[in-house]
């Protein structure tokens, strides 16, 4: 009794399922559809693609600043992969891949992030949240949603996404002890990608894991390799599982990288060294889930050369509809649209008087 | 009808509201069992339970954080913060999203959330315990601002706050919580937000305030007539934001003068708005300059020494009298 | 490899010395001088009589709200006496015994409570911050204090202090999380005295301990008995060493129990039970304490009467002093002083406004 | 005299007051082997180390809580908020604690830190990116409210907030950055934090602004010259709080006239409490309703619709050309 251990009764799992080759640890294989795992795949093509598409759009002046996703797309496909419809997705600001399972356009993404406000609009069937630039405050809503789905007597859950940086605040925090204490169906998705712009994931807190960050909330902890899809989607299958069941939360970690940069006004090149870079595209989701596909008969060489041609053809035709969209400046006074549901009467005047303002600017 | 102190009000509006709409959820720390710190949530839990009036754990962020996802589900939250000195640790939720929401989503969700949170000085309370800092929500586009000013009237615009589609900060200056009781109908009674109100008519001068200024400044209207034989209309604001200017604009213009009365810091507080905004509508109406008459720009006292920092009768009536002479 | 448990690296400990009896586990027996033994016991009992005596001073109405400490003695002393004068005591709000220890006056204590400015005076001698309203806020201005004192090169220590309610916030999360990237010489006292006002601990978080909370941070973690000094002491002291030797921060959770009310606003008998007061009652730390130095030969019981009449006379005098100085009622344009270095000029304007109206009040 | 934009003028401060004061501190989310996302702590993390440049992890509480620690220990710490639109997060750390210490232990320890944080708009950035709040910091007792307009006056205003003894909330207008050179002397300057500065000389209106709006302001005034034949008075406010009133106050006296220019939303915002100030001291002197070009009361827009939100030259010469009118 007087100096003793304290026993951690909630242990922190590792999980992984393909090697870096792709190969199968097949005792654990997850039972997916074929048709889910052709799905997921062609989402991340479609998000790698797009992604590169949008930064070399960015470079030429036809896209404002952006959050690549470019070596994540396992962590957010095998995870938005387990959501129904009726599920919440609240995301934070790179999980462009996740978005597009989810159904948003990727016109939607090309007008938010040329600044149009027409980008954040969200279809009534959907229930997600639009990006949450602040990081970690996001976390926050998710657990509310959650409460009121369980509230509502319902099953849905709500899940939140953020960076290994995001664990740093106390926004995280309390997310997560709320989380635990009223037992809520919350997935808390957790892309590790080693870097919050320059500082390296071992400078943003001295846990060995930030799965074990679990241990603090009394809640569910997990670490997967989260560029190893079928990893990624069976925690997250047990997440949800667990959450449908009013069994609480789950905190996922998915060690992943950020293969590209920060956002399109970062540079790397200050912080961190090529070769790691290098050692992480070795570990490519998508050449991994590929090989993985391919060995199942489920992908051919060819079958792979026309999904790339597929994806080309679906991002270019979202191109032109964005940019032929965006030939619609807009009307200025949209910014007074939605600040309430009933425009008080000093934004009338506003309103007005912005009128006003630009029509004589117009006559000169 | 049955004559309530603020609490009762308060609780009152509270209680039906959870009666008629079980999208309504009561949280906060202390809220439950305990019927909050001032006991405006007393009852409550025991007759809806622990499912609708949640006692959270101890952190100011996920309390108004959580409301924010409960009411973009479609729920009506109403949060307590326990002082509104404790409510900057969730500022960014309030700017960052709570404000912003709708607007960011245009129009596809929204935020029907009220927090309310005890304000302002004047019960001998600690550190942290007494501030008034309505202007920092009054300034940020996409919140709502309320202040009542009486136990009738907190009910009503309680009522009407949790009903709003929008965020509302409801005020609630802690020294009328049980300062004095009011008849306060069992019926429903509900005041438009961004509605102020005449709280006595005059035509000298117009005092203008709002919240725990109220009483003050209707005792110097009153000391006015009484000393001076002076008529001054007292306008009560309720809402600082949306501010509604349409009746203190009406009475500036047949007064000529005007005195704010707030207990929130001078410099960049909302008397500064109100004077903005006469300036800009009604500034060849006015005789005299328009007088202030505020709280310090210095942290409130310790409570030996609040007394000197509260605006008091006194002081609105003499700013009133150099106003009137001037 | 593929699903395996993660290793957490530090252990949590339990430790505990005085069993509820007072027997002593003899092989933990720390090394404190007999000297010092007796001025804790001092201490305890002199912040025990004065909590009293604050709580019989308020219900007259002779001192404002206060929050009572009475079953906390040992944890505060326990903890503070490890310290050496150069080092940093950064409280929260229910830490009166941890400040007489440090040196803070009765008087200052009664001035405080009764809403005069005198009472947050600090003399320049002492590292000792004022009390902190705001739950969990401090924490951080301890991480910041002992970062400086390590870039200063001195092996000056910061102590913070907290409730199990502050494990909640935000800023109690971001606070270990510093601590532990940047390895600063800090402790962090956690009194979990098992309500935070109305909520229970096991509401405030549903993690079995509060101690393993540490392994979110990579820092040490360990709960002792709050309410056996000797255990506080040596666990105190171990964290002592740790931080002085640059090994960074400890967390220690002391579980103890507020025998009182939690402010004299509160009313506890709303939301808890008599039962559970009456079994902390017999866990009283200084009577544990009392029982260890009777054995050791260090009390008697004459000793014990003439200790508890000693104290009586020194908060006797207390009071006085403090009523005394009561009765000046003080400058009230003082409210302007220490709000900037130098006073700026709206803040001349605002005070020589107020001495006209003051002066025109008096005159009628 | 060496030409340098805002972003070298600031690193030439920081690197100036490090290399002179030990206890100058600057930490912050990638300040150090970044340089900052706009580079104004360039190169410090490679002259002064790691010891001195603190790479952060990410929680701006933190950031900000810790700083008060150090200031209180005897350092001067100089943190960074990567944008202004994230300071909220820290914004009961700035409240509660730093705009209160010196006060709250009488004397005994003060909180001599700087916040600097990138602030407004214009520059094309995403959500939370392009805020103007400066009335936040200026309506709270005990902080300091500090916004340069160009690279000289950023630099020497930089060294005062360093070696303030109080703390500073220094907002850089990003939209400056890099928008312009100026000549920056080597040598130390530094200017007095509380003093405005005439922009320009003139005798017909005095517009007064700060910050980013300075150069829209100053367009105006030149068109005004130019195509009225209107001699324009241009106040730069340099310090928000504590307000210098002295400047504006004789130049409304001389011209009768005045026009406020902010970014920042336009209720309750800076511009009323210059209102005020004038109605307070000047009320006599004026000829006419003193008008406020301002932010609207809403979210910023997405950049791409973000120009009209801005005021501009244009909206500047309207407003003006009223007022002259009037
Ligand atoms: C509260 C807040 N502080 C700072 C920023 C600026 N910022 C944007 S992204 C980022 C790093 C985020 O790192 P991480 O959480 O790991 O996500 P990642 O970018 O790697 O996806 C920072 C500091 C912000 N958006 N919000
Ligand atoms: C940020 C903040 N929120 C709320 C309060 C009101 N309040 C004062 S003490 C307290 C409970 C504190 O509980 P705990 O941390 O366990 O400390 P204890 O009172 O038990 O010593 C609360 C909610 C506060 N002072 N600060
Ligand atoms: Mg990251
Ligand atoms: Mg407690």
């Amino acid at each position: 009794m007087p100096r003793t251990r304290i026993e951690i009764p909630d242990e922190i799992e590792h999980f992984s399922i393909l090697d870096q080759e792709g190969n199968l640890d097949s005792g654990l294989e997850p039972n997916i559809a074929d048709e889910t795992l052709l799905q997921l795949y062609h989402y991340m093509l479609l998000g790698r693609r797009f992604d590169e598409r949008l930064l070399s759009l960015q470079r030429q002046g036809r896209v404002g600043t952006f959050a690549p996703i470019s070596g994540q797309e396992a962590s957010q496909l095998g995870t938005a992969a387990v959501l129904r419809p009726s599920d919440w997705l609240v995301p934070a600001f790179r999980e462009t891949a996740a978005e597009l399972w989810r159904g948003r356009t990727m016109e939607s993404v090309m007008l938010y992030f040329n600044g149009y406000s027409e980008g954040v609009e969200i279809p009534d069937e959907r229930n997600d949240f639009p990006i949450s630039v602040p990081v970690g405050s996001q976390i926050l809503h998710a657990v509310g949603i959650a409460w009121a789905s369980q509230y509502r007597g319902k099953d849905d859950v709500a899940m939140a996404f953020f960076g290994d940086g995001a664990t740093s605040q106390g926004d995280f925090h309390e997310g997560l002890n709320f989380a635990g204490v009223f037992r809520i169906p919350v997935i808390f998705v957790c892309q590790n990608n080693q870097w919050a712009i320059s500082l390296p994931r071992k400078k943003q807190t001295r846990s060995e894991t930030l799965a074990q960050k679990a241990i603090a909330y009394g809640i569910k902890g997990i670490q997967v390799d989260g560029n190893d899809v079928l990893a990624v989607y069976a925690a997250a299958s047990e997440a949800a599982q667990r959450a449908r069941a009013g069994d609480g939360a789950t905190f996922i970690e998915c060690v992943t990288y950020r293969l590209s940069v920060h956002t399109t006004a970062d540079d790397p090149k200050r912080y961190r060294t090529d070769e790691e870079v290098e050692l992480w595209q070795q570990r490519d989701p998508i050449k991994r889930f590929q090989k993985y596909l391919v060995t199942k008969g489920l992908l051919s060489e060819e079958k792979v050369a026309a999904a790339e041609t597929a994806v080309k053809e679906e991002i270019q035709a979202a191109v032109d509809r964005a940019e032929e969209q965006m030939k619609n400046p807009g009307d200025p006074l949209y910014m007074f649209e939605h600040a309430y549901a009933q425009m008080p009467p000093h934004l009338v005047e506003q309103k007005e008087y912005l009128a006003r303002a630009l029509s004589s600017q117009k006559k000169g | 009808m049955p004559k309530m102190t603020m609490v009762q009000a308060l609780n009152l509006a509270l209680r039906q509201e959870m009666d008629k709409d079980d999208r309504v959820i009561v949280l906060g720390e202390d809220v439950g069992l305990d019927g909050g710190v001032f006991r405006v949530t007393d009852g409550l839990y025991q007759q809806f339970s622990d499912k609708r009036v949640v006692d959270t754990p101890l952190a100011e962020s996920a309390i108004v954080g959580m409301s924010i996802g409960m009411a973009a589900y479609g729920l009506r939250p109403v949060c307590e913060i326990q002082f509104s000195g404790f409510s900057y640790q969730a500022f960014h939720q309030l700017e960052n999203h709570a404000a912003r929401l709708r607007w960011r989503s245009r129009g596809r969700f929204s935020v029907p959330m009220v927090m309310r949170t005890p304000c302002s000085g004047g019960v001998r309370a600690l550190e942290h315990h007494s501030e008034s800092r309505e202007a920092y929500y009054a300034h940020t586009p996409g919140l709502k601002m309320v202040i009542p000013s009486g136990p009738r009237n907190a009910r009503a615009l309680l009522v009407s706050a949790i009903r709003d589609p929008d965020p509302v900060i409801f005020y609630e200056p802690k020294s009328l919580y049980r300062a004095f009781r009011e008849e306060v109908p069992e019926e429903e009674e509900a005041i438009p937000i961004g509605t102020s109100q005449l709280a006595r008519e005059g035509s000298d001068v117009t005092l203008i305030s709002y919240g725990s200024m109220m009483r003050p400044t209707l005792e110097a209207a009153s000391l006015l007539k009484e000393k001076d034989g002076i008529e001054a209309e007292v306008v009560d604001l309720l809402t600082i934001s949306p501010l509604d200017d349409s009746l203190f604009t009406a009475s500036v213009r047949k007064t000529g003068r005007a005195v704010i009365v707030h207990e929130a810091p001078r410099s960049f507080g909302p008397g500064a708005e109100i004077v903005s905004k006469i300036m800009e509508k009604s500034f060849y109406y006015l005789e005299a300059p328009i007088a202030r008459v505020t709280g310090f720009d210095v942290v409130v006292p310790l409570f030996n020494r609040e007394n000197a920092y509260l605006p008091n009768a006194d002081r609105i009536l003499r700013e009133t009298r150099q106003v009137l002479a001037a």
